[in-house]
This record gives C-alpha cells, sequence and structure tokens, in this order.
C-alpha cells in the first residue's frame, strides 16, 4: 500500500515526549499562575493531544485533504458551542 | 476523485463489491473513523461546556473538589494511556508490515495497560465512593460550600463514568482484532480495522488527556479557608 | 431515452430478486433498507397523528373536558417526540436519500451498507423504547425535556422516552456519516461537485448538521437520564446548576435539527421545480451555497428559543443578529425557485402541486421566522401559539408537503408503478386546505396572547380554536389518501417505464425499480446538472 | 368589527404600542413580500404552461439578480433587528425608582409580596402610571410571567431572581397566563392584573389590614436571624456593612468585581462563601433551606432599602416608626 509507514523510532520519541508534557503539566499544577493556571494546562493538553493526532493517528501522513476539513470542522464546531455558551454567562452579570 | 479502474483488481480479500479499488475502500473507511470521532468530540464537547461553564460561575468549590482527586492515581493513569497508545501505534505499524505476531502481541499489551486504567479507576471510584463522595443522598462533604463541590463531583462522575465507558468498548474492539489477526486476517494489503480501532483507542487517550488536567491540577494553592 | 415498457415480471429489480423475511431484514441493498424506513416511519406518522387529532378535539372547549391534564401533557409530550424524532428527522433523508443518493451519484450503493442496515436497526430499538414509554403511561416533560422539571418534579418515564431518543439519535449520526462518505468517496466518473443534483447536495447539508450536532443533544440527554437515575445533580438548581445549560445543550442540537427537517425538502422541491419547468434551476450555484450556508449558519442561532428564559441581554443580541443572517440563505432558495418557473414549461402533475404547496407555505412560515427572530416582539409572542403556528408552517407546510411530492414523484422509481394522478391532485388540494384551515389560525391565537401547551384556555379564544380543529380534520383525512392509493398501485398501478416524467438525473436513466447493483456499469457523467435543454419534454396528455 | 373579533390584545402599556408597531410593520412587509411571490407563482404557472409549440427558454441564472436578493433582503432584516433589539433593550433595562414586587412562582399559583406589604395570591393590583419592577423567583420548575395586554414575558428561573418592568396606562383587569410548561395545572397557573386608578390603588391599600412594609419584616428577620451581630452598620464588624451597599460593585476574593443586585444579595444569603468580599473571611453560616423565599425577598428589600443619604441613627427610627402598629408575626 503507498501508505506511508513511520519508523519505530519516530514512535518512541514521541511517546517520550508526551510523557515530558505529562510530567510538565503534573508540575505546572503547583505553580501560582491563579487564572492562568488553566490557559497553561489546556496548552499543553493540545500539545500532547496534537502530537498523538499528527504521528500515533497517521493524520500527517493521510493522503486525503478532506480528512484534514472534518477534523478541522470537528473543532470549529465545539469552539462554537463553547464560545457562543459562554458569551452568556459572562455578560449575565454585566446587565 | 474516484479514478475507479474498469478491470476489477483480483479480487482482494476483503474488498466489498460496491467498491471500485482497494485503495478508494480504504480512504472511505478512514474518513467514515474520523466523521465518527467527530461526533464524538462534539459528545464529550456537551460535558466539557458544562464544566467550563460552572468553573467559570464556582470557580472555589471547582478548586475545593479538584484537590480531593488523587493527584499521583491520575498522574499514573495518564501515562498507562499514553503508553497503551504508544503499543497500539505499534501494533499497527506491525500490521501494515504484515508481521502477525508481533500484531497479536502489541495489541494484547494495549488491552493490559487498558484493563490497568480501568483498574486504577475504579480504584479511585472506590476511594470517592468510601469518602461519601458520590453526588446524591449520601453525599458528605464538610467543607465550605458542599452544594457547588456536588455540582464539581457530578461532572467528575460523568466526565470520567463516559470515558471509562468508552475505554471499555475500546477493549472490546481491540480484542475482537487481536482475535481476527490471530486467524491471520489481517496484513499488508488488508488492516484497515486495526488501523480503524487504533483511531478509536488514540481518540479516547486523547480526551482524557484532556480531562486529566482538568479534573485534577486545577491548582495545587492551599486554601485559606 | 425511455425503453419499452416491458412488463415487471420478466425484468429482475431489486424488489424480486430475492423473497422472504430475511431477505428484508438481513439487506444490505440501500433500496430495501429504505422501504424499511418507509414502513416505520409511516407507522410513527399515524401514531403522532392520532396524538394530534386528540389534542385539536380536546382544544375543540376551553374548558379541559375530554381528557385529564396529565393526559394532555402526555398527548401534546409524545406528539412533538414522536414526530419530531421518528418521523420529520428521518422521513426525507432516510427514506429518499437512502433509495436515491447512491443512484444520483452513480453508484452501486452507500459507502457502509452494513453500517446502512445497523442504523436501522438501531431506529428500530430506538422504536421499541418509544413504544414501550407510551404504552407503560406515556410521558409529559414536553418535547424539550425542560430541567429541573424533567428532572426533579415528574414521575413519568421520562428515563425511558430520554433513552428512546438517545438511541434514534444514533440511527441519524450514522446514516448521516454514510451520506458524507459516500457523497465524497462514490462519485461516478464525470460527477463533479458541480454537477451533483441538489438533492444530494441538500441531504450532504443535512448530514453535516446530523453529525456535528446530533451528539449533543444525547450528552444533554444523557445528562438528564442520569441526574434521574443516579442523582449527578448537573442541571439541579439546589447544587447550583443552572437550568438553563440544559436549554443551552438542548437547543445546540435542536435548532439545526428544524434545518434537518427543511434541507431535504429543498432538495425534493428543487428536483421537482427543475422537472416540471423542464428548465434548469436558476441559479444553480447559489442554490447549492445557499444549503450549506443554512447547515453552517444553523448553528450559530440556537438561543433565539431562549430570549426570554433569563439568558443576558448581550447574548440575545447576538443571537437574534445571527438568526437574521440564517434567514438570508432560505430567502434566497424561494427567490430562486420563483425564477425558474420563469419562462418555464410548466406542467401541473401531483408532485408539482405540492412543490406550489411547499414554496408558498415554506415562505409564510420563514416570514414569520423574521418576526419571532426580532426581540421585541419575539418577548410577547413566544410560548404562545404564533410560535406552534410559525414552525408547524416549515414542518408540516414545508417539510410533509416536500416529502409527499417527492414520494409522488419518484414512486414510479421505487416501486415501478404509477400512482393515480387525479386522486392525487385531490389529497393535495385537501391537504393544502386542511394545513391553511388549521394552523392560520393560530397565527392570530398567539399574538392574542394564548399560551402553547395549554389543557384549557380563556373563552375568548375558542372560535380560532374550532376553526383549527375543523382544519385539523381535513388535514388528517388529506393525509390518508396518499397511503390509501400508494399501497392500491403497488397491486393495479399502471406499469411505469424508466423516466416517466422526462426528469433530468441519473436515477431516470436506470430501469424502475432499479436492479440490486443500481447499474450495469458504473456510467460515466459528460453532461451538466439538470440539462432539461437535451431532454424530450413530455407531452401533458401523457402524463 | 375588531371588538368581538380581536387581532391584538389590549393596548394597556406603554412598551405594547412599540411592539405592535414593530408587528404591523412586519405584517405589511412581509404580508407584501408573500402576495408578491404568490402573484408570481400563479402568474409563471399560467403563462408559461406546458402546451404545443411552447418552448421552455434555459436560462442559466443570473448574479446581479442573486446579488440584489442576498444584499436587500440582508439590509432590510438588518433594520428590523435593530428596531427589534431597541424594543427588547427598553424592556430588559427597568426605569430608576419603579416599584418593586416580589414575586414567588410556586407549582401552579403565583405569590405577589408588594412594599407596601401586601401579599396577594394570583391578582395583582397596581396602580396606572407608575413603573412597576416585577422580582420573581421560583420555587420548584421554571414558571413564565406573561400579561399579553403589556406584551411582557420573562421567564421565572428556580434559585435565582428574574425581572421584568411594565408601566401600565389603562385601567383594567387583564390576564395573567404562566407560560412556561411546569407541570399538570400549567393551563391553571393563571390570573389577572388589576390595573387601578391611583385613588383607587391607596384605598385598596389601606383597606387591606395593617401589614407591616416589606422592608420592615426585613428587618425584624436580620435581627431575629442574628445578621445584625455581624453585619454592623454604626462600625466595622465581622461582616461587610451593608449600609448603601445596593447597587455598588464589590471587589471579591479572587479579583472579580460583581455589582450588588438583587441576584447577589440572594447568592450571598444562600451560598455566603461563594461570593467572599476581599478581605473578609468565608464564616458566615449558609441560611440555605433556613429561609423561605418570602422571607429572603423580605431580607432583600430591608437591605436595598439601607440607603447611605440616611444618617445612620435616623436609619433605625424611619424603619422602626412604620412598625409602632402591632407588629402581626406573619414570619412562617
Amino acid at each position: 500500500m503507498s501508505e506511508h509507514i513511520a519508523s519505530k523510532k519516530t514512535y518512541i520519541v514521541v511517546w517520550a515526549s508526551l510523557m515530558c508534557l505529562t510530567a510538565a503539566t503534573a508540575g505546572a499544577s503547583y505553580l501560582e499562575l491563579g487564572h492562568f493556571n488553566i490557559v497553561l494546562a489546556l496548552l499543553i493538553a493540545t500539545c500532547k493531544a496534537t502530537l498523538v493526532a499528527l504521528i500515533f493517528m497517521g493524520v500527517k501522513y493521510i493522503s486525503q485533504k478532506m480528512t484534514w476539513v472534518v477534523i478541522v470542522a470537528g473543532l470549529f464546531w465545539l469552539f462554537i458551542l463553547i464560545s457562543l455558551s459562554m458569551t452568556d454567562y459572562i455578560s449575565r452579570s454585566w446587565r | 476523485m474516484s479514478d475507479s479502474s474498469p478491470t476489477l483488481a483480483a479480487h482482494q480479500p476483503g474488498l466489498q463489491h460496491h467498491f471500485a479499488t482497494m485503495e478508494q475502500q480504504t480512504d472511505a473507511s478512514v474518513m467514515g473513523m474520523w466523521v465518527f470521532l467527530v461526533t464524538e468530540i462534539m459528545f464529550f464537547g456537551g460535558m466539557f461546556v458544562g464544566y467550563m461553564i460552572y468553573r467559570y460561575m464556582y470557580y472555589g468549590p471547582w478548586l475545593e473538589g479538584s484537590q480531593h482527586m488523587d493527584f499521583w492515581w491520575g498522574t499514573i493513569n495518564t501515562a498507562v494511556l499514553l503508553c497503551s497508545s504508544l503499543t497500539m501505534a505499534l501494533g499497527v505499524r506491525a500490521s501494515q508490515l504484515g508481521q502477525r505476531r508481533m500484531l497479536v502481541t502489541f495489541l494484547l499489551i494495549t488491552i493490559l495497560f487498558g484493563l490497568g486504567f480501568l483498574g486504577i479507576k475504579s480504584i479511585e471510584y472506590h476511594g470517592h465512593w468510601v469518602d461519601g463522595q458520590f453526588p446524591g443522598a449520601n453525599f458528605r462533604f464538610s467543607g465550605p460550600n458542599p452544594a457547588q463541590v456536588e455540582l464539581f463531583f457530578s461532572f467528575y462522575w460523568a466526565m470520567t463514568g463516559f470515558h471509562a465507558l468508552h475505554v471499555l468498548i475500546g477493549i472490546g474492539l481491540v480484542t475482537y482484532v487481536v482475535y481476527r489477526s490471530w486467524k491471520g486476517a489481517y496484513g499488508p494489503d488488508y488492516h484497515n480495522p486495526v488501523e480503524n480501532v487504533g483511531l478509536y483507542w488514540h481518540f479516547v487517550d486523547i480526551v482524557w488527556i484532556y480531562l486529566y488536567p482538568l479534573l485534577y491540577l486545577i491548582s495545587h494553592k492551599h486554601l485559606s479557608g | 431515452m425511455t425503453t419499452a415498457a416491458v412488463p415487471m415480471r420478466e425484468r429482475e429489480n431489486y424488489l424480486n430478486q430475492e423473497y422472504g423475511i430475511k431477505s428484508w431484514l438481513l439487506t444490505t441493498d440501500h433500496k430495501r433498507i429504505a422501504l424499511l424506513y418507509l414502513l416505520s416511519i409511516t407507522f410513527f406518522f399515524f401514531i403522532g397523528g392520532f396524538f394530534a387529532l386528540l389534542i385539536r378535539l380536546e382544544l375543540l372547549t376551553p374548558a379541559g373536558d375530554l381528557v385529564q391534564a396529565d393526559t394532555y401533557n402526555k398527548l401534546f409530550t409524545m406528539h412533538g417526540q414522536v414526530m419530531v424524532f421518528f418521523f420529520l428527522i428521518p422521513a426525507v433523508p432516510a427514506v429518499l436519500g437512502n433509495f436515491l443518493i447512491p443512484i444520483m451519484i452513480g453508484a452501486k450503493d452507500l459507502a457502509f451498507p452494513r453500517v446502512n442496515l445497523l442504523s436501522w436497526y438501531i431506529f428500530i430499538l430506538g422504536s421499541a423504547l418509544m413504544l414501550y414509554t407510551i404504552l407503560n403511561g406515556g410521558v409529559d416533560t414536553g418535547w424539550t425535556f425542560y430541567t429541573p422539571l424533567s428532572t426533579e418534579f415528574l414521575t413519568t418515564n421520562v428515563v425511558a422516552a430520554a433513552m428512546a431518543i438517545f438511541v434514534v439519535g444514533f440511527s441519524s449520526i450514522l446514516t448521516g456519516l454514510n451520506f458524507i462518505v459516500t457523497i465524497h468517496r462514490l462519485r461516478a466518473p464525470g460527477m463533479t461537485w458541480s454537477r451533483l443534483p441538489l438533492f444530494v447536495w441538500a441531504n450532504y447539508a443535512t448530514s453535516i448538521i446530523f453529525v456535528l450536532g446530533t451528539p449533543v443533544l444525547a450528552i444533554s440527554l444523557a445528562l438528564v437520564g442520569l441526574e434521574r437515575m443516579f442523582h449527578l445533580g448537573i442541571f439541579d438548581p439546589r447544587l447550583g446548576g443552572d437550568p438553563l445549560l440544559f436549554q443551552h445543550l438542548f437547543w445546540f442540537y435542536s435548532h439545526p435539527a428544524v434545518y434537518v427537517m427543511i434541507l431535504p425538502g429543498m432538495g425534493v422541491v428543487s428536483e421537482i421545480v427543475a422537472c416540471f419547468s423542464h428548465k434548469r434551476l436558476f441559479g444553480y450555484r447559489f442554490m447549492a451555497l445557499a444549503l450549506i450556508a443554512i447547515a453552517v449558519l444553523g448553528f450559530l442561532v440556537w438561543a433565539h428559543h431562549m430570549f426570554v428564559a433569563g439568558i443576558s441581554l448581550y447574548a440575545a443580541l447576538i443571537f437574534s443578529f445571527f438568526s437574521y443572517m440564517v434567514a438570508i440563505p432560505s430567502a434566497i432558495k424561494v427567490f430562486n425557485w420563483t425564477a425558474t418557473l420563469y419562462k418555464g414549461s410548466i406542467s401541473y402533475t401531483t408532485p408539482m402541486l405540492y412543490a406550489f404547496g411547499f414554496i408558498g407555505l415554506f415562505t409564510m412560515g420563514g416570514m414569520t421566522g423574521l418576526f419571532v427572530a426580532a426581540l421585541g416582539v419575539d418577548v410577547h409572542v413566544t410560548d404562545t401559539y404564533f410560535i406552534i403556528a410559525h414552525f408547524h408552517y416549515i414542518m408540516v407546510g414545508g417539510m410533509v408537503m416536500a416529502y409527499l411530492g417527492g414520494m409522488h414523484f419518484w414512486w414510479p422509481k421505487i416501486s415501478g408503478r404509477m400512482y393515480p394522478e387525479g386522486w392525487g391532485k385531490l389529497a393535495a388540494l385537501l391537504i393544502f386546505i386542511g394545513f391553511n384551515l388549521t394552523f392560520f389560525p393560530q397565527f392570530i391565537l398567539g399574538y392574542m396572547g394564548m399560551p402553547r401547551r395549554y389543557w384549557q384556555y380563556s373563552p375568548e379564544f375558542q372560535v380560532l380554536n374550532v376553526l383549527s380543529t375543523a382544519g385539523a380534520s381535513i388535514l388528517a383525512v388529506g393525509y390518508l389518501l396518499p397511503m390509501v392509493y400508494f399501497l392500491w398501485s403497488m397491486r393495479y398501478g399502471k406499469i411505469a417505464d424508466d423516466n416517466p416524467w422526462g426528469a433530468a438525473g441519473l436515477e431516470w436513466m436506470t430501469t424502475s425499480p432499479p436492479t440490486t447493483s443500481n447499474f450495469d456499469e458504473i456510467p460515466t457523467v459528460t453532461w451538466e446538472a439538470y440539462n432539461y435543454d437535451q431532454l424530450t419534454e413530455v407531452p401533458v396528455e401523457r402524463q | 368589527m375588531f371588538e368581538h373579533f380581536p387581532f391584538w390584545p389590549a393596548r394597556a402599556s406603554t412598551s405594547a404600542g412599540q411592539v405592535d408597531a414593530l408587528f404591523i410593520f412586519l405584517l405589511l412587509l412581509c404580508g407584501l413580500v408573500c402576495l408578491a411571490i404568490f402573484a408570481l407563482i400563479i402568474v409563471f404557472a399560467l403563462r408559461y404552461r406546458r402546451r404545443a409549440g411552447h418552448q421552455a427558454e434555459h436560462i442559466e441564472g443570473s448574479n446581479a439578480l442573486e446579488l440584489t436578493w442576498t444584499v436587500v433582503p440582508g439590509c432590510i432584516f438588518l433594520c428590523i433587528f435593530v428596531w427589534g433589539a431597541y424594543i427588547y433593550f427598553q424592556e430588559r433595562t427597568p426605569p430608576e425608582g419603579a416599584a418593586d414586587v416580589y414575586t414567588v412562582a410556586k407549582q401552579w399559583m403565583w405569590k405577589f409580596q408588594h412594599e407596601e406589604g401586601q401579599r396577594e395570591i394570583n391578582e395583582l393590583h397596581v396602580p396606572v402610571g407608575r413603573d412597576v419592577r416585577m422580582i420573581m423567583t421560583s420555587q420548584d420548575a421554571i414558571h413564565s410571567f406573561f400579561v399579553p395586554a403589556f406584551r411582557i414575558k420573562q421567564d421565572v428561573l428556580p434559585g435565582r431572581y428574574t425581572t421584568a418592568w411594565f408601566h401600565a396606562t389603562k385601567p383594567g383587569t387583564y390576564h395573567l397566563f404562566c407560560a412556561e410548561y411546569c407541570g399538570t395545572m400549567h393551563s391553571g397557573m393563571i390570573g389577572d392584573i388589576v390595573v387601578m386608578e391611583p385613588a383607587q390603588y391607596q384605598a385598596w391599600l389601606s383597606g387591606g389590614g395593617s401589614t407591616l412594609p416589606l422592608a420592615a419584616t426585613g428587618e425584624k428577620l436580620f435581627s431575629e436571624l442574628g445578621c445584625s451581630t455581624c453585619h454592623r452598620s454604626d462600625m466595622q464588624g465581622r461582616g461587610p456593612n451593608l449600609v448603601g451597599l445596593f447597587g455598588k460593585p464589590v471587589l471579591l476574593e479572587d479579583g472579580r468585581t460583581m455589582i450588588a443586585d438583587e441576584n447577589y444579595l440572594r447568592e450571598c444569603i444562600q451560598n455566603p462563601t461563594l461570593r467572599i468580599p476581599k478581605g473578609y473571611k468565608p464564616i458566615m453560616p449558609t441560611f440555605q433551606g433556613l429561609v423561605s423565599d418570602e422571607q429572603l425577598n423580605a431580607l432583600v428589600a430591608y437591605i436595598k432599602s439601607l440607603k447611605q443619604s440616611q444618617p445612620k441613627q435616623a436609619a433605625g427610627s424611619s424603619v422602626a416608626a412604620a412598625s409602632q402598629q402591632p407588629p402581626a408575626t406573619q414570619v412562617h
């Protein structure tokens, strides 16, 4: 099959970096960042998620562009749900 | 889009009648799997929205609730799931290369990691249950605003419960694939089911990657109250 | 083009290829699954219709004298749930879509035939749960399941109903998934996106909503179930839970769901209008883009159901603005249909009568949507009979008319027989009159201030309610007729040849009814969509 | 012709006229467009009917036309949006100095508490020409306060206050409906809004027996429940000083500021440790379950009545004067 097959080394490297990122996010929770705690935690989690998606799930090697559109659409719709709902809760105390 | 060669290739194993070529079928099933994963994103998304909104409204109790989580079990569980993702990825790679024995061993290790995850999860659940942290009649909490902390635990049980259910389904799928690959059904030219189960497993791992910091690591600031 | 009408018995097609229960219950042929869906949703259509008649009978008099208050609450709840989740949402996609999309794009079957059969079985499981709910004493939460009423203050089968709809949601997710992958991967050579019939575009847009919206409904109903069964108090106000969170999650799906109901209807009407005006559709590209725009913008407007529910003022402004943006593509479509009629060669067959009815009633439904999107007017009319009339104009006046139009238009292709034209026109007329008599008075009732879901109402509303009930009885008769003569035509109808309407589209180039694998060999498409300039016109007397 | 077959309810409030104006404008606009489309369909259907010798002309479409019927409806819709938003903005901003009526919606009845102390069930007497603000909460499911004659509607949520206001212009008795489905007798949860001339209203007010003003009841409760031990108005007690608190922004422990409106006061009474003002310790016990909704309204009314303008010692007397009559204890 024409499919690209990553080398075993790539998988091990990705796995190791995922473990380090887990340690990083665990450590970061001890820092005192107030509201930035969640921002940092979500940032690290998004890095881990993209790593898993690109290499482990092989999104990097997928030839069909359509699958990229499907993934981005899914994340964008989640963003719609979260952001438009939050507009209600954030502005509820204004009026 | 679909360059269907008119002369049907030799009837490869697993090629279904209505697909022209094997490549068209694989593309279709990978895309179908990703569309299914998008529905799962929106399914968990509903709970994440509820979590975000309540965390914005009740930050204090959320902090309080999150400090009742077992930090170490949570971290170990994340590591366990990441390892299971590694072995699943290596398993998929083995199926692409046609190494049947490697494929079966990696998938079995993945199942072990999955069961390990569920084991740790049940230890945590038992701990919370005994401490009276299951919402409802026997919910006990001594600290300030117990109502909102009960709300946090409702989310904890709902989100990790659905996630554990998905891990269970994942283990079932992997066992089915192990059985089929033990019978030698998958080789370099037909290993799509293994790939799809791998995608599902990695997705369940990604959900936990987000659940772990949101539920366990809100912050370790020592609460003044 | 049209081969001689060889008597159907000799020719082998998907109906007489194999017989027996197993051949139907274990089929993976998209055409047979479409017929299985047709039976299931028709069954539920008449259950929902029966509840509707009981509601209208009760509302004949201001006092609650036909049924008890609880029974009335169960009636309108189950009327809503059965009609929305078990008839309107699956109707056109699962019946006409399943049957036609593979043939229209020149494929042998959908991308995942077994998943297609699985989706029907999931629908049957959901139906069993719903029937259990109905027979076990019904549910009275309203089809919207608003918390904390549904989670704390009701003792009826809320969990069973929530599980029924949770399960049936997955049936539409799988159908949506199947359609998206099929339309992307299995188009015949030459069938580019700009040559796709608009019916396929419409089902593609609907599938986007199926895939991106339905899971959120699943999670919100699952959370209601968890709260009732295990006290996971996510919406419990005593724990600080916000009842509006449920409404946000519920309407995030349920508003796009109303577009799920109307978009396939738009696709059907585009096909019928083009065929019976014997003319290319006006502005094909804009019509296709408008369908996708409705599906996408439909996800930004959900809180216009909650203007008075307690959301913040600024959120209400945002959602009202987006509600007006989503109205524009619908307006574009109506103008384009009307423009298609210009300088056409129009024949008044039954499907065309339904298409005229659709355009008229959908326009009125869409226009009243402008009333309720205006914040000032919505504060007065929301939760009144104005809203009931608005959404019935779109769902019954729009979607059911289009569904019946589609059934008549493709009936020769589905059954190989022609329906009786005279009866068809009579039924269309009856439905049009009965519908308007039922729902137009409700606009006035709504602005007069009669709230919805009322078992007993103030005496001054009685006159309009009696009119509405009269209309409902005519509508009921109108709906019974097609079922009768469709069944009749299966046995005694005139044998239909392959293209009785002289329509464009790949489905009219196979035999009717088609063989199991649709085409002997996959055709190569070299012509544009709706190439009526290359097709011979069918003169009026032969129809 | 319209009396016995009306098309809209009586216009009995200031906002009713504006809502009707927008409604009639939309009716005319949409009516015209609908009729135009129906006419076009009928004309085209008849003129271009299929007959021998008549061929369909093949028109691809015209981008110019498509553009016009995208932009033109867009602009019209924007105007309607702005007009509707303007009316909604007015309806959601109660004017200053409106008479407060505390409402408790319970499964299938409405309970009103006037500021002057009157209590009513399913009936609300209001004077003509006065702004009246409804401060509403529900004891169980979601209800909705709907008066068709005033063109106002507002859902009543459990665990939170929602407000609606109206300015009655025509005396008379108008329907009050519950518009959000709330269980078995949802259709029975109706009542009347009796709009009276100011003189009649005063007569009705005094005729209803000597009831304690709501703020006075609140003050009695305030001392009975021991709130005054921490919330002292004369010196710095363990709790924040509540005089003049209402309507002012409050800086919270976690850095956020919130305006001390009714919802803030209600939340502080029921979940005190949730919104701790800066510099105070979370030691206030919760009163959830100890204080009924009616008592909660009384407490909120009392705290709102503590104005900064009254000098401290007068604060007690003005309220105390009103409570000279035999305090009819309504604590239940």
